[in-house]
């Protein structure tokens, strides 16, 4: 295990992890006080028609008296042909269907993970003047801009996974997800024998997709800083650039990282997702590292990848994001938004720990 | 036709045209196993053209070729080649990064094997045994770049001779060699065709049509004259035919009252020359001779500023100046009209009206903007005092003919308003009536007060042309004759110390 | 004198339409097309004010880097330099700098990349692709660095103008700045003396050295512009995403090289049109929007827009082939 | 004049390639990574630093070979994309293609898009650059096809194609590096295709001239590409375990990046393996030893940059025999 590091590193990591714990607070914050107001709402009835939609939604009903009919929907798509994204569009397309809209009318542009084809996009869409956009982009910063553009042309907007301003969000607390998933890592590293035995603790990121993108594995290691206290985990935690989410880059990055730790062999890890995370399964079995008994791996997301990758017995568990399941909320929503209706500010999917034992009830075979 | 075992190669009626130039009309000539055949003619007679066309490199308009007595239909170089035609191109053609031996073997490396394993040993010792046959001391493995002129030409035609060939055509190939190198390769052609290998060898050097010669085809611009056997005519004959006229209608002289000194050039040295020193009087054409390599380009380069002078200094009207650039030449009114002038002088993809403007872009307009319609003037002006005979001042000048492709050179520079103008090779590649004009242009040029440097390989046209010649060899200047004084032996003589 | 008449004759033949033009009917044809299939989306004010909004930067940088491109030299770090422009201005904004203060450190910025990829060039002598590749990579990269990877938020009255402001209240202003980005490359290129030795240059450098033109100082000086306006690109690409971010600009070389390409610019230099490359950029951009519009996948807007790439280069070769068949 | 006979050793004439400045680079590397981390001079360290460059190894292999050739070849990213998804796909569980047939179809894919591309480049004459940056975004269109598929590759055959370790040191993907290199160094050294190639690359006139059919030669060249890409695709799907359609995304800048680095000449008529093999371990050494001593991320993309900036700058200044002028 590595030495402490000089006392003046050793400072500016304390900065730092002040820092992210205040980032991290905060959001817990807010996200309280959006709690709080949702159920406030909640108990007034406003979101009565939203649920109303929901409910049928869920059970792959139609809604009642066709609600989309003659109504037109605009869904922007963070990175199109990925199996995530793949699911997401498709259960849309369901649901638009079940809310009785034409498939012609719900338009579809692909951001490509790029600010300026997202604003070319979001201007196209709003072009075609739809009466409600999706809006899955990703970066919330630039989401402002799109934002006051469609605020100004009276088109509501519910966003994807990143926050955008003014815009009642929907999809996952990416913090909270992956402190679930930390939770769930530390059980495996109890039944093994404890954190004494545990020789690293590795994060893929996307230094590059931005704040947002981070808190996915910020939030893992966060509840092992709370469980074990900073001074047990910094030491043996690990950070490194997976890329954007594609295997090619995790890969590469992953055998560097196994080179970095050459003496580790029990090792919790997590990823921003399921491709990433297949890049560097396949880096450690290449190196010949693998064991699974060794490797306690909790994945986010749970698309088709990470559903195979259970099955096969290379992850622990993966938190699922039900990505087929987005448009049960974003189809209700929209309509809702359409009618003049209102919803909740926060439309969490309600996040599950898919393990072995657990993913034929959810994904029965 | 009458079906004679001996007459391997017969070309008839070959028509080719380029733009703006017919460079073959309907010539016809014929080549009889072991025989070398000389052709003779002007620059811009039509030699290269006719044997490029033989060798798959130009695609005739009309006309037949038959090989062995069979009609040939020559779709690409390699098909000439295959059929045993093997060409030294008058352009040297390297490949600067390659060694000798590859350069050698380029397209038909000794193979070995079923595999076809390229044998570098073998070309390596074939290469070796062809450079010892040519007398020249050479490692094969030295990198062709770092040759001289006459050392790449000896491996161009090391390279010729390196396979048996049924027709081997050498289009000058002597111009950049000393006359030891040239008497190897006389022995080597006599060795050729005492095994029945026929020659076709071009040379400006009426010497040497006559010492290895059997027949000599004289061309015309771009006609044929006739076919002579060689021990029958003499130099008189060969020359009057390849004219067509007087000599002295050819190369029109006029006196020109010859002022003061210019232009001095004292103890320069350069890459590719030492110690040079001479002065340019106002109203003079100053010729420069030598045999390829011997640093006339080198030396014109230099006085231009296109070339970094080592040693030595140039006053330009009693003012040192440093020719850094050419940027600076051209403020000094020093203009030069290049050797090759597609690369080196056109822009080829550019208009008449452009190329002349050139190297004054500066004066096209009092602002930053071009005024067109001065532009136009100036243009126009110069494309009629010239002589530029063109279908538009906008048309490309790479669809020009040579000699007005040369002409908006030489007005590129009279536009800057040049008052020495270099000229390398100014006729190269230029038929008859061009050249008549391009030297009447230059006289007009001296007569206006303009001096001249021409450099030329063409002893006929710098004895009747210039009014003093100096002979450069091997970097050296090696003798200075006025006009009178020359002859075309002297010059050779002095050419080769 | 018959010279003089042969002269007179003249341009019967410049009757055949240039590519410039035939690429302007392609336009008006595609968008007569788009208009009707694309009802009633396409052909709107709210669709294409946007649109040229949105291309305003890649039109801009195109037209100078057609400049270097006709001077035989080409610039692939202009995506880095819009990148690690966008940075800069959203790092300095956030340091509390003046908006105006903003725009100058910027665009200096971005003379200095120019200088210095104009210095590899024509200076050491490196080939061009692969110096600017070179720089591409390091541009990004200090990009990347400054920011921590993080987008930052770039809001201010001065930066939000440049891309989201009008003039006349009606003209929006990154238009105006397109526009006048084209009218001044047009007038350099095709009007003025400077233009005329950067045409030279590219048909044959030798030439036009040894015709003393100082071949090294226009190119050098056309490196300078080709950084300094994609550095105004990257301004206007912060001022319309409101957030300067390091990816801003990644794989922009491609999209704008591309789109010079169908203009008629040739690899090699000598040949292009200012025109044509505003030509070019507009057809890449209205195909994006009509097939966006049609609600086409990504991956197949770009597979229509490479084989728009290869056919129209095809036609141009094609076109040149014949061109010369017939003299 | 009697000139004494140089002697010029194929050595000599190699040391002229930017190989020496490549090894000089390498070495300060070694002993700057060696000296910042314990981990970087191990076996371990090395034998995933050598297996990490197996794809852009196998892809600059047929770069090098087009680039010599005077050619260019932008589509490479996307043509192994497309042959390892389509591989992935006809690998899945319930598709019954044997594997050979896999492979074969894999190669025939790679050797069309390559005799495609030289094709259009040799018989309509587009410029290289333009017509294979045409065909990256047509070819990266195709791979989307399968998109919503997701194979997985299960098949252990495939799997060790990418993975294994010759006595558990050695990567057999850096092995087929060396095989494919020293084929080729061979093929561009002993056969007349590979003489004829640096003709080309040197002068293309000149090769016409000479007879050689320059055409079929570059086509040939772009097939050979091609062929390359198809095993670096069946690398990718091995390597990841999964087909995907954005495998090998940018990698076309990547492999050019080091093929110059190499020394391979843009223009062509100059290059060989050896520099090219030094500088893929360059590239990857520098992530993995940047990555090792903990260097900021992004710091890696401006190393990058520099460095071929740096090589590229000596080997203009080296091979600059008179003073550039224009
Ligand atoms: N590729 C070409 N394009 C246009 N014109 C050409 C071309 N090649 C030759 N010509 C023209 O054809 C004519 C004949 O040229 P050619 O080279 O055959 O003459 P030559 O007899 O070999 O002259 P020299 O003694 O100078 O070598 C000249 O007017 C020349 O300008
Ligand atoms: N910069 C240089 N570096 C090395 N050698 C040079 C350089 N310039 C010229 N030479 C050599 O100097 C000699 C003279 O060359 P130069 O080109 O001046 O000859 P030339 O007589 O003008 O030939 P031509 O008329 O064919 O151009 C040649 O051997 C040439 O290879
Ligand atoms: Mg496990
Ligand atoms: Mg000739």
């Amino acid at each position: 295990k590595k030495e402490a590091k000089p006392a003046e590193e050793a400072a500016k990591l304390e900065e730092e992890l002040a820092e992210k714990e205040a980032t991290a607070k905060e959001l817990q914050a807010k996200l309280e006080e959006a709690e709080a107001e949702i159920a406030a709402e909640e108990a007034a009835g406003a979101y009565d028609y939203y649920y109303m939609l929901k409910e049928y939604a869920g059970k792959g009903e139609p809604y009642p008296d066709a609600p989309a009919a003659d109504h037109t929907l605009a869904f922007t798509d963070i990175m199109g042909g990925i199996p995530f994204c793949i699911n997401v569009w498709n259960s849309v397309q369901d649901q638009w269907k079940l809310a009785g809209g034409d498939p012609d009318k719900l338009y579809y542009a692909d951001n490509q993970y790029d600010a300026t084809i997202g604003l070319k996009n979001a201007d196209i869409m709003l072009a075609k003047n739809p009466d409600a956009l999706i809006n899955f982009q990703f970066d919330s910063k630039v989401n402002s801009i799109i934002s006051t553009k469609f605020g100004a042309a009276g088109i509501p907007i519910i966003t994807v996974d990143v926050p955008c301003p003014g815009a009642p969000f929907m999809g996952c607390n990416n913090f909270k997800v992956s402190y679930m998933a930390g939770e769930r890592a530390i059980e495996e590293v109890e039944k093994m024998g404890g954190i004494d035995k545990l020789d690293a603790i590795v994060l893929i990121q996307f230094p590059a997709g931005g704040e947002v993108l981070m808190l996915r594995s910020e939030g893992f290691y966060q509840a092992f800083v709370d469980k074990y206290g900073a001074d047990v985990i910094d030491p043996i935690t690990v950070r490194a650039d997976g890329g954007a989410g594609e295997a090619e880059q995790a890969n590469k990055a992953m055998t560097d990282i196994l080179s970095k730790i050459p003496d580790a062999e029990y090792v919790a890890m997590t990823s921003i997702n399921e491709e990433t995370m297949s890049g560097c399964l396949a880096a450690i079995q290449t190196a010949g590292r693998w064991d699974p008994d060794k490797w306690f791996i909790i994945t986010m997301g749970c698309d088709d990848v990470g559903k195979q990758q259970i099955r096969d017995g290379l992850i622990d568990g993966a938190v699922a994001f039900f990505p087929e399941r987005y448009g049960e909320y974003l189809v209700p929503a929209s309509i809702a938004l359409m009618k003049g209706d209102v919803v909740p500010p926060f439309m969490y999917v309600e996040n599950e720990i898919i393990t072995k034992d657990n993913i034929d009830e959810w994904y029965p075979e | 036709m009458v079906k004679n075992d001996d007459l391997i190669l017969k070309m008839e009626n070959i028509t080719k045209t380029f733009p703006g130039v017919v460079a073959l009309d309907n010539v016809s000539i014929d080549l009889y196993k072991g025989e070398v055949l000389g052709i003779l003619g002007e620059n811009g007679a039509g030699k290269s053209t006719l044997i490029k066309i033989l060798a798959g490199n130009y695609i005739k308009d009309s006309g037949g070729i038959y090989v062995d007595g069979q009609k040939f239909e020559i779709k690409g170089p390699a098909e000439a080649m295959a059929s045993g035609i093997r060409v030294i191109y008058q352009e040297l053609n390297t490949l600067n990064n390659l060694t000798v031996t590859e350069n050698m073997f380029v397209g038909e490396q000794i193979v070995k094997g079923p595999f076809k394993i390229v044998d570098w040993k073998a070309m390596t010792k074939r290469a070796e045994e062809l450079l010892d046959t040519l007398n020249v001391k050479l490692d094969p493995n030295t990198i062709i770049g770092d040759l001289t002129v006459s050392e790449k030409q000896i491996v161009e035609i090391a390279k010729a001779i390196s396979k048996e060939a049924k027709i081997l055509v050498m289009d000058e190939p002597t111009a950049a060699l000393s006359e030891e190198e040239t008497q190897s390769l006389f022995r080597i052609i006599k060795t050729l065709k005492s095994k029945g290998v026929s020659i076709v060898y071009i040379s400006h050097r009426l010497k040497e049509i006559f010492a290895i010669t059997d027949r000599v085809t004289v061309l015309r611009d771009g006609k044929k004259v006739g076919t002579l056997k060689t021990k029958e005519t003499d130099t008189n004959e060969l020359v009057t035919m390849m004219v067509g006229r007087d000599i002295k209608d050819m190369y029109p002289k006029r006196e020109v009252p010859i002022g003061d000194t210019v232009m001095k050039v004292k103890n320069l040295t350069a890459e590719g020359f030492d110690n040079v020193s001479f002065n340019l009087r106002k109203g003079e054409i100053l010729g420069i001779f030598g045999l390829l390599g011997s640093g006339r380009t080198s030396l014109v380069k230099v006085l231009f500023g296109a070339n970094k002078i080592k040693n030595g200094e140039i006053t330009v009207n009693s003012k040192k100046v440093n020719v850094k650039s050419p940027a600076i030449a051209r403020d000094e009114k020093i203009g030069l009209v290049p050797l090759d002038r597609k690369v080196e002088g056109l822009a080829l993809i550019m208009g008449v009206k452009e190329n002349i403007t050139l190297a004054n872009i500066k004066d096209l307009g009092k602002s930053f903007l071009i005024a067109k319609a001065h532009e136009r003037k100036k243009v126009d002006k110069w494309v009629n005092e010239v002589g530029i005979k063109t279908p538009s001042v906008e048309q490309e000048v790479n669809s020009l003919s040579g000699g007005n492709q040369q002409k908006v050179v030489l007005a590129k520079w009279l536009e800057s308003g040049s008052q020495i103008i270099i000229l390398n090779e100014p006729t190269r590649g230029i038929d008859v009536g061009a050249k008549i004009e391009i030297y009447k242009l230059m006289q007009d040029l001296c007569e206006k007060g303009s001096s001249i440097i021409m450099v030329s390989s063409e002893l006929p046209e710098i004895i009747s042309i210039a009014d003093r010649i100096i002979v450069m060899s091997k970097g050296r200047f090696t003798g200075e004759y006025l006009r009178k004084e020359a002859s075309e032996e002297e010059l050779l003589h002095v050419a080769c110390l | 004198m018959a010279d003089i008449k042969a002269v007179e004759v003249s341009q019967k033949k410049n009757i055949r339409l240039n590519n410039t033009a035939v690429l302007f009917i392609i336009l008006v044809v595609m968008f007569s097309v788009f208009s009707y299939v694309g009802r009633p989306f396409f052909f709107s004010k709210l669709n294409l004010i946007p649109m040229l909004n949105n291309l305003s930067f890649i039109g801009i940088v195109a037209a100078v880097l057609t400049m270097v491109m006709v001077s035989g030299e080409i610039d692939f770090s202009i995506g880095g330099n819009i990148g690690l422009t966008a940075c800069l201005t959203a790092l300095l904004l956030s340091r509390g700098l003046p908006g105006w203060l903003v725009v100058i450190i910027a665009l200096a910025g971005g003379l200095a990349m120019g200088a210095f990829n104009g210095m590899l060039v024509t200076v050491v002598g490196v080939n061009s692709i692969l110096a600017t590749i070179g720089t591409m990579f390091i541009w990004r990269g200090i990009g990347y660095t400054l920011t921590n990877g993080e987008s930052i938020l770039a809001m201010n009255p001065v930066i939000d103008y440049i891309g989201r402001g009008f003039v006349f209240k009606v003209i929006p202003f990154p238009i105006v700045l397109l526009v006048v980005v084209f009218v001044i490359t047009y007038v350099i290129m095709n009007l003025s003396k400077w233009g005329r030795s950067i045409y030279a240059i590219g048909a044959n450098p030798l030439a036009s050295y040894l015709s003393g033109i100082n071949v090294k100082k226009i190119k050098f000086i056309n490196f300078l512009l080709c950084g300094m306006t994609a550095a105004l690109g990257g301004l206007i690409l912060t001022s319309l995403s409101a957030v300067g971010m390091p990816q801003h600009g990644q794989g922009l070389e491609l999209v704008i090289i591309s789109a010079i390409i169908l203009g008629g610019t040739m690899l090699g230099g000598g040949r292009g049109q200012i025109l044509g490359t505003l030509a070019g950029v507009l057809i890449l951009s209205v195909l994006y929007n009509f097939l966006t519009i049609m609600n086409i996948y990504y991956f197949y807007i770009q597979m229509v827009q490479g084989s728009v790439l290869i056919l129209v280069v095809s036609a141009y070769e094609i076109r040149l082939a014949m061109a010369k068949r017939r003299i | 004049m009697e000139k004494a006979v140089k002697k010029y050793s194929a050595f000599m004439n190699f040391l002229r390639t930017p190989i020496l400045t490549l090894i000089g680079i390498y070495a300060v590397m070694l002993l700057l990574f060696s000296l910042s981390s314990e981990n970087f001079l191990t076996i371990q360290n090395f034998k995933g630093i050598f297996n990490n460059f197996a794809v852009f190894g196998i892809l600059s292999a047929g770069v090098t070979v087009v680039m010599i050739g005077g050619g260019f070849d932008l589509s490479i990213g996307s043509t192994a994309g497309l042959a390892g998804i389509v591989s992935a796909v006809l690998l899945m569980k319930n598709i019954t293609v044997p594997t050979p047939w896999v492979f074969i179809i894999a190669i025939v894919i790679g050797c069309t898009v390559g005799f495609i591309n030289g094709l259009i480049i040799t018989k309509v004459g587009i410029n290289p650059i333009i017509t294979t940056l045409g065909m990256l975004a047509v070819i990266r269109g195709v791979c989307y096809f399968w998109a919503d598929l997701n194979p997985r590759v299960y098949n252990v055959f495939v799997q060790n194609l990418g993975r294994i370790y010759i006595g558990n040191v050695f990567p057999i993907t850096t092995a087929y590096i060396i095989v494919a290199f020293v084929i080729l160094t061979l093929i561009l050294k002993f056969t007349r295709f590979g003489r004829d190639l640096f003709t080309i690359g040197g002068n293309e006139s000149l090769a016409r001239l000479a007879g050689i059919h320059v055409d079929r030669i570059k086509i040939i060249s772009y097939i050979i590409s091609g062929f390359f890409c198809s095993i670096a695709g069946l690398l990718l799907i091995s390597q990841l375990g999964s087909g995907r359609p954005e495998y090998g995304t940018g990698a076309e800048l990547e492999v050019i990046t080091i093929v110059v680095l190499g020394g391979v000449v843009v223009l062509g008529g100059r290059g060989n393996f050896l520099g090219v093999f030094i500088a893929l371990v360059i590239i990857q050494t520098i992530s993995n030893g940047m990555v090792l001593i903990d260097t900021p991320v992004f710091l890696r993309m401006v190393v990058k940059g520099a460095l071929l900036v740096l090589v590229i700058a000596i080997d203009a200044l080296r091979n600059r025999r008179r003073l550039q002028l224009y």
